[in-house]
């Protein structure tokens, strides 16, 4: 079991670089329901076969459909691609990259030197953890359900699409500039040059691309 | 009954917050209401505590009441706490007492006026503030009612802010006070730093136990202490606010003069008396700087012709009076003519107002003349202010208290024939610019005839601080005279009494009929010069050399204005315009600088972009593991 | 789960049942004032309840939560502070666009989360209150979907949040790694007498730095903060400001003062260097910022700097100072932003704001003295209390932190805290300028008269009175805070 | 069935996984791209918990990663709906194209 581990350890790294990597979204979804189901094996490997289901079933399953019905929602085509292309030169890889690696340096050097526990010396079974679940952690559960209603009302209330109905007076926002903004809001004449000039440039192109759809 | 006594400061704070609250949604006609019933009912509460104080001593003869502990850090713990004892009580009664009256007569003299209710909030919060200072039973409270009367000042001299003048009038009383007032809280920390309280009981005593007398420590305490009085009191040699506060109304100059505000500093010395006690040198500069102080303004009165400002350097020159007091010992008697001076003072500043409105805001003496049959109760009553402000023996209040100063000034310890003849001089110069005043403006040929009489509400004010200025000399009778001391006797439950180095009943006697005669001089001559006009003496000093240049110096309060103008203001703005791209700017400018070129740095890390702050939260991650585990 | 145990848990219960019942409502009637009473009523059963369950005494219930005094009155302060949210929610989303009825539930499950968070004795509950707090908060942010910049402050909020969450995930996992446990307690007493700590503790505090500065906004984990400020309906931003970083310090506070992280000597360099960090970037950033609610966001994060150097102080002076100082930022930060609140209100058509924007920027506030002078006066003494003016209630506040500085020795801290607060008077008295400078004559033709909502202004003239009130006479708040803390260390 | 591969191994895997999240996050500038990357630095905590749980034998690490799933599920739904409103008014999913307010 200890080349499961490692092996599906393996995997999961892997397919993990390629979400970040891939440059059409469903290909990363792909990549990661194999780096969650990598991870599920892992936890398998280490006597945790409750969450391993957990894991297949409600990320690999749900979660990543949830993505999945977003994707088609918005229905994002061969379009998405050129543009990540365009936005992931090799150039903006390097400071994330150095900094992902000296954390992972930090952390394999900080986690290596720990004298050798072993873990996953024993299964702990569906059973355990349903008890502490409801035993101990019983309040958790509550508050975990507070959660999903909180979650709930939330995408209820900002999946309200009601921005076409919104008149077209753009908003007031210029913060450093924002001055003389308020009395020209009101009097209704229309900000459009100052609104262009803070942000036109970097929604100039991707809304004509959306237009143009 | 004593427990009443939060009710004394509490009740004109609540009048202003009432009143400021309000702001102008209230009519005019209720903000008396709440302005002046609100001091009234302090008054009532002051009365209140007075007698049962008076009635059944509380032990030690003080009472203090906490109201609470402000804060408590460590050895700090500064409570919000009044303390009463005799000197604070006579200084609690005079001040709603006279407070009150002034209210009284503003409720009808800036009636119709823009923004009645702003005059009375700034009003209440000037008694109020007053009140605090006087209650204090430490020097951080007394030191918040210290500013609260300045900040005050400053709102009330200015209160008709929309004439430049006044303004500057206003931020000139701020700024000479504030230099004072920088003093005080050096004072402060200086005693607070070696005693390790700021409760004004507790630090006498420790300092009587840990400073000797004239150490160092203690010199600097009480000279940091007399800075301050200084520029609330108006001495020497930051007196020059004072004339040029006159611009604010004429109720506000009665109560800077005769409440409030100016007494702060002379009440200040009294209170701290041992600290005083233990510093001989600095003690001496304050009768000496009184002694100077009150000559030097008397000169200055005697030219004016601004009615006030005769009344304001009058002011400067009696408060000279209760320094010198205060500098040789003489406790009871500067409390005493604090009170009397209270009584006139805010007397004649009514009376004065009643002739300024009645000549549509003429304050030239020079254009008045022949009041007294138009103006019969201003007339009276400011004959009574002024015979009172001259000392006229026997029958007026100042009389009695002038007379114990100036007994006090040769006979008492610290005293000496020096001080005595520089006050009997100030006597003699009091008499005569005080009736000066009386014959130029009610005497005389009539200039200009009265447009309007006083009302009954300003009437009342007037006859009772008239009636005031007379018999409130007879509850302290000096030993030649009935020998009844009542006021001395109480307030030496607190204060120390005055050594008298040889009592004699005789020398007593001899000071006490020069100290009455003298003052009857200056009236004479104030009689030939300026009542009957003699050709002899028609054209006499002050009249003809109205362009001398003696005259001209006096006038201009002996020049300290322009001595400080070309002294400090001058310079100073030279300095900061020849300095203006100079070193000391430029270091100033740099830390602004500086601070900006940080603002721009870190102001570009706020992009906007929501990547770049995660970027911030993944380096501080690394960073803050990398200390984490290998620092 | 015994019945005593549910008696303890009586405001938190009450708390969620109205969240339900507030859903229930909108389910059978949309009616915004409904809503808000029955918010309203539950938070104020809430309050009510808290000082006969707090007399039974400290309880712990489940190893989750433990119920004594020390989180009672941060319940107690977080309820308040949502319940004037809640009163300054009412008038500002009243005249605006769309649904505002599901904000009331989203704000008490965000109470909730924070009175968890206060309550927390294990990591589970911990995170989950956390959690509950910053879900419904990315709603919050992103209520007003009409203001472009309100689903910007929410993205932008999620996407940090999480990701700090899940620093803090994996410090607490590493925590667990270490020491078998995730019980306060039990880690309390396996850390006892510990000297050195090893690098999975070590790591584990650093990443849980990490989340807990997130949420308190301090340096280098600041940056969202000037944007979702401005980005949030001005009376979400209050909440943010107050209840989310008030909940997250008292935890801190419980946690890490008790665990006793700053006897590690580099944990120690480490708070150090973010409270440093903070008190100077957070002023230096304030200084030309011209809209207010990035002023106030600013101010946020040297505030918060001040806090770590009372924190770093420890001992029972430094929670009393923290503690006392928290209440005086409540009270001020909801009335600053009480007052950009009420003039944010009005929807369409009154005042000088619209629907789609809230009044922050520091024009909008230019001659407001001559004509609100009321409004004018409160955010006066505001802004004086966060500079720290005598007779306010930060004037204390500050002075306690100063004082619990420098009892511990911190001088360094305490002398970067006064340059601070140094440069801090600045930017608030620019906003004070601003609004005793004369109306704008230009503006007078287009801007219609102000209608100040009454139930706005009845909250603030509580909150400026409590202002005073604690800068005057601040000992009965004090005495009670150092009983509690008392039973706390 | 029983594995006992060293503690530090599951922590470094987990590091690992957490560190490529943090890069996605960084890099990447479409939100489904970002939401993932944020799914997977959570997934890689729960990881970290369920090694340190099965280190001791215990469920408590397992309880946790529950707790974690719930959130993240809650996490994603709220943030996809923030991405349809972004999508509805800027017609792109780009996270930089939110970024109006700054300074």
């Amino acid at each position: 079991m200890e080349a499961v581990f490692y092996i599906s350890g393996a995997i999961a790294v892997l397919s993990t670089i390629g979400v970040i990597t891939r440059l059409n979204a469903v290909h990363a979804l792909l990549y990661l329901v194999v780096s969650l189901i990598a991870v599920a094996l892992v936890f398998y490997s280490l006597g945790a076969p409750f969450v391993a289901a957990l894991e297949v079933i409600i990320y690999a399953g749900a979660i990543i459909v949830l993505f999945v019905f977003v994707i088609m929602l918005l229905n994002l085509g061969p379009q998405g691609s050129r543009e990540e292309r365009q936005w992931l030169s090799l150039k903006t890889w390097v400071g994330p990259a150095v900094l992902g690696v000296i954390l992972i340096a930090e952390l394999v050097y900080t986690f290596g030197l720990q004298p050798s526990h072993p873990a996953g010396v024993s299964v702990v079974e569906p059973q355990q953890v349903s008890i502490a679940l409801f035993g101990p952690y019983v309040l958790g559960v509550e508050m975990a359900s507070l959660l999903l209603l909180a979650g709930l009302v939330g995408a209820y209330h900002l999946g309200q699409r009601d921005d076409f109905r919104r008149p077209a007076q753009p908003e007031a926002e210029e913060s450093k500039t924002g001055t003389r903004s308020d009395y020209l809001a009101h009097e209704g004449r229309a900000l459009s040059s100052s609104t262009e000039k803070g942000a036109g440039s970097e929604i100039g192109p991707a809304r004509l691309k959306g237009d143009e759809q | 009954m004593l427990q009443l006594l939060w009710l004394v400061p509490a009740l004109p704070f609540a009048g202003f917050v009432l009143l400021a609250l309000s702001g102008r949604r209230l009519p005019d006609r209720w903000v008396p209401f709440i302005g002046v019933g609100s001091v009234g009912l302090s008054l009532l509460a002051a009365v209140l505590v007075a007698t049962s104080f008076l009635a059944a001593p509380p032990p030690g003869y003080a009472y203090s009441q906490t109201l609470w502990t402000w804060m408590s850090v460590g050895s700090f713990t500064p409570g919000i706490t009044l303390y009463l004892d005799a000197l604070s009580l006579v200084m609690v009664v005079v001040v709603t007492f006279v407070g009150f009256f002034i209210h009284l007569y503003s409720a009808e003299f800036m009636a119709g006026g823009e923004g009645y209710g702003r005059f009375f909030a700034y009003m209440n919060l000037f008694v109020g503030s007053m009140l605090t200072l006087v209650l204090a039973s430490n020097l951080l409270l007394l030191y918040l009612g210290w500013e609260g009367v300045g900040l005050c000042s400053y709102l009330l001299i200015g209160f008709w802010y929309q004439d430049s003048y006044n303004g500057y009038a206003a931020r000139k009383a701020f700024v000479v006070t504030r230099v004072g007032d920088a003093a005080l809280a050096i004072g402060l920390f200086l005693i607070f730093n070696s005693l390790g309280t700021l409760e004004i009981q507790d630090l006498m005593r420790r300092a009587a136990q840990q400073w000797a007398p004239g150490s160092a420590l203690a010199l600097s305490a009480a000279a940091l202490l007399l800075v301050g009085a200084l520029g609330k009191s108006a001495q020497l040699p930051l007196q020059t606010w004072l004339p040029d506060a006159m611009a604010g109304p004429t109720p506000v100059s009665a109560l800077i003069h005769a409440a409030t505000m100016v007494t702060a500093g002379v009440y200040l010395i009294a209170r701290t008396n041992v600290l005083f006690a233990l510093a001989p040198a600095v003690q001496l500069a304050v009768a000496v700087i009184g002694a100077v102080t009150l000559l030097l303004a008397g000169f200055s009165a005697l030219t004016q012709w601004d009615i006030k400002r005769v009344l304001a350097y009058s002011t400067i020159s009696q408060i000279g009076y209760m320094f010198l007091a205060l500098g040789v010992g003489a406790w009871t008697a500067a409390i005493f003519h604090f009170m009397t001076h209270a009584f006139f003072k805010s007397l004649l500043f009514l009376a004065a107002g009643v002739v300024i409105m009645s000549l549509d805001e003429e304050h030239d003496m020079f254009k008045m003349g022949g009041l007294r049959r138009s103006l019969p109760l201003a007339f009276w009553t400011f004959l009574v202010g002024a015979a009172s402000l001259s000392a006229l023996p026997l029958v007026t209040a100042g009389g009695y208290s002038k007379e114990s100063i100036l007994y006090q000034a040769w006979a008492g310890q610290a005293g000496s024939p020096w001080l005595w003849a520089v006050g009997i001089a100030g006597a003699f110069l009091t008499g005569m610019y005080s009736f000066r005043m009386v014959f130029l403006t009610f005497f005389g040929e009539m200039k200009q005839q009265p447009s309007k009489k006083p009302s009954i509400d300003i009437g009342i004010p007037l006859v009772v601080l008239a009636a005031l200025s007379i018999a409130g000399g007879y509850i302290d009778l000096p030993r030649t005279l009935g020998n009844l001391p009542i006021l001395s006797s109480f307030l030496q439950n607190t204060l120390p009494p005055t050594v008298i180095a040889q009592p004699a009943i005789d020398t007593e006697l001899v000071l006490g009929v020069i100290a009455g005669v003298v003052p009857l001089i200056g009236i004479y001559f104030a009689y030939l010069l300026f009542f009957q006009r003699r050709p002899a003496y028609a054209d006499g000093p002050t009249r003809v050399a109205r362009g001398g240049p003696l005259y001209r110096l006096w006038f201009a309060g002996w020049g300290f204005d322009w001595l400080y103008d070309r002294l400090i203001v001058r310079p100073f703005v030279w300095a900061a315009r020849a300095d203006k791209d100079d070193v000391i700017d430029s270091v100033y400018d740099g830390i602004t600088r500086l601070n900006v070129v940080f603002n721009n740095l870190l102001s570009g890390t706020e992009s906007g972009r929501v990547r770049w702050y995660a970027a911030g939260i993944a380096l501080g991650a690394v960073v803050v593991i990398a200390i984490g585990v290998f620092a | 789960m015994t019945t005593a145990d549910m008696t303890s848990l009586l405001p938190f219960i009450v708390m969620g049942a109205t969240s339900i019942a507030v859903m229930l409502l909108i389910a059978v009637r949309r009616t915004h004032v409904a809503v808000l009473v029955t918010t309203l009523v539950g938070l104020a059963v809430t309050l009510i309840i808290l000082p006969a369950v707090s007399s039974a005494g400290s309880r712990q219930v489940t190893p989750l939560l433990i119920l004594d005094s020390y989180t009672f009155f941060y319940t107690g302060l977080i309820a308040s502070a949502s319940f004037a949210v809640a009163l300054m929610a009412y008038p500002y989303f009243r005249d605006r666009e769309g649904d505002h009825e599901e904000f009331y539930i989203l704000l008490l499950l965000a109470t909730l989360g924070s009175a968890v968070l206060v309550a927390s004795n294990h990591f589970a509950s911990f995170f989950l209150g956390l959690e509950l707090l910053s879900v419904s908060l990315y709603t919050m942010l992103a209520y007003s979907h009409w203001r472009e910049s309100s689903t910007e402050a929410g993205l932008k909020y999620l996407i940090l949040a999480a990701a700090s969450a899940s620093f803090l995930l994996f410090g607490m996992a590493l925590f667990y790694a270490e020491l078998g446990t995730m019980e306060l307690p039990a880690i309390i007493a396996a850390l006892e007498g510990r000297v050195a700590y090893g690098g999975l503790l070590l790591t584990g505090v650093a990443m849980m730095t990490i989340g807990i500065g997130f949420k308190l906004a301090v340096v280098p984990f600041h940056m969202w903060t000037p944007d979702v400020y401005e980005g949030a309906p001005a009376p979400v931003t209050a909440f943010v400001a107050t209840v989310s970083k008030g909940a997250m310090f008292a935890l801190l506070l419980r946690y890490f003062i008790q665990i006793g992280v700053h006897t590690q000597a580099s944990l120690f360099l480490m708070f150090g260097l973010i409270a440093v960090a903070s008190m100077l970037a957070g002023n230096l950033l304030a200084l030309l910022q011209n809209n207010v609610k990035r002023i106030l966001a600013y101010s946020s994060i040297a505030h918060l700097g001040y806090l770590m150097v009372a924190f770093l102080a420890s001992g029972p002076q430094a929670v009393a100072a923290v503690t006392f100082y928290l209440a005086a930022y409540f009270v001020t930060t909801l009335g600053a932003f009480g007052v950009v609140s009420l003039l944010s209100s009005g929807g369409k058509t009154e005042g000088w704001t619209n629907e789609y924007r809230d009044a922050d920027a520091l024009e909008d506030y230019r001659g407001l003295a001559a004509r609100e002078p009321w409004l004018a006066g409160v955010f006066t003494a505001m802004l004086l209390s966060l500079a720290g003016i005598p007779l306010t209630a930060g004037f204390v506040g500050k002075f306690f932190v100063v004082a619990a500085g420098a009892s511990a020795a911190l001088w360094w801290l305490v002398i970067v805290l006064v340059v601070g607060s140094a440069i801090g008077l600045y930017y608030y008295l620019r906003v004070v300028v601003i609004m005793y400078a004369p109306f704008p004559v230009e503006r007078r033709a287009i801007t219609a008269p102000l209608s100040i909502s009454l139930l706005g202004s009845v909250v603030l003239a509580v909150l400026a009175i409590l202002l005073i009130w604690l800068g005057v006479y601040p000992s009965p708040l004090v005495s009670a805070i150092q009983a509690m803390v008392a039973s706390l260390l | 069935m029983i594995a006992a591969v060293p503690m530090a191994h599951g922590l470094i895997l987990a590091g690992c996984l957490f560190a490529i999240g943090l890069i996605g996050v960084l890099v990447r500038r479409d939100i489904i791209f970002v939401l993932a990357s944020i799914e997977i630095m959570l997934n890689a905590s729960g990881l970290a918990f369920v090694v340190a749980g099965s280190r001791w034998g215990q469920p408590d690490g397992q309880i946790m990663f529950i707790f974690i799933l719930t959130m993240a599920a809650t996490e994603v739904s709220v943030g996809l709906a923030l991405a349809l409103q972004l999508h509805g008014r800027l017609r792109t999913l780009d996270i930089d194209a939110a970024s109006k307010m700054r300074g």
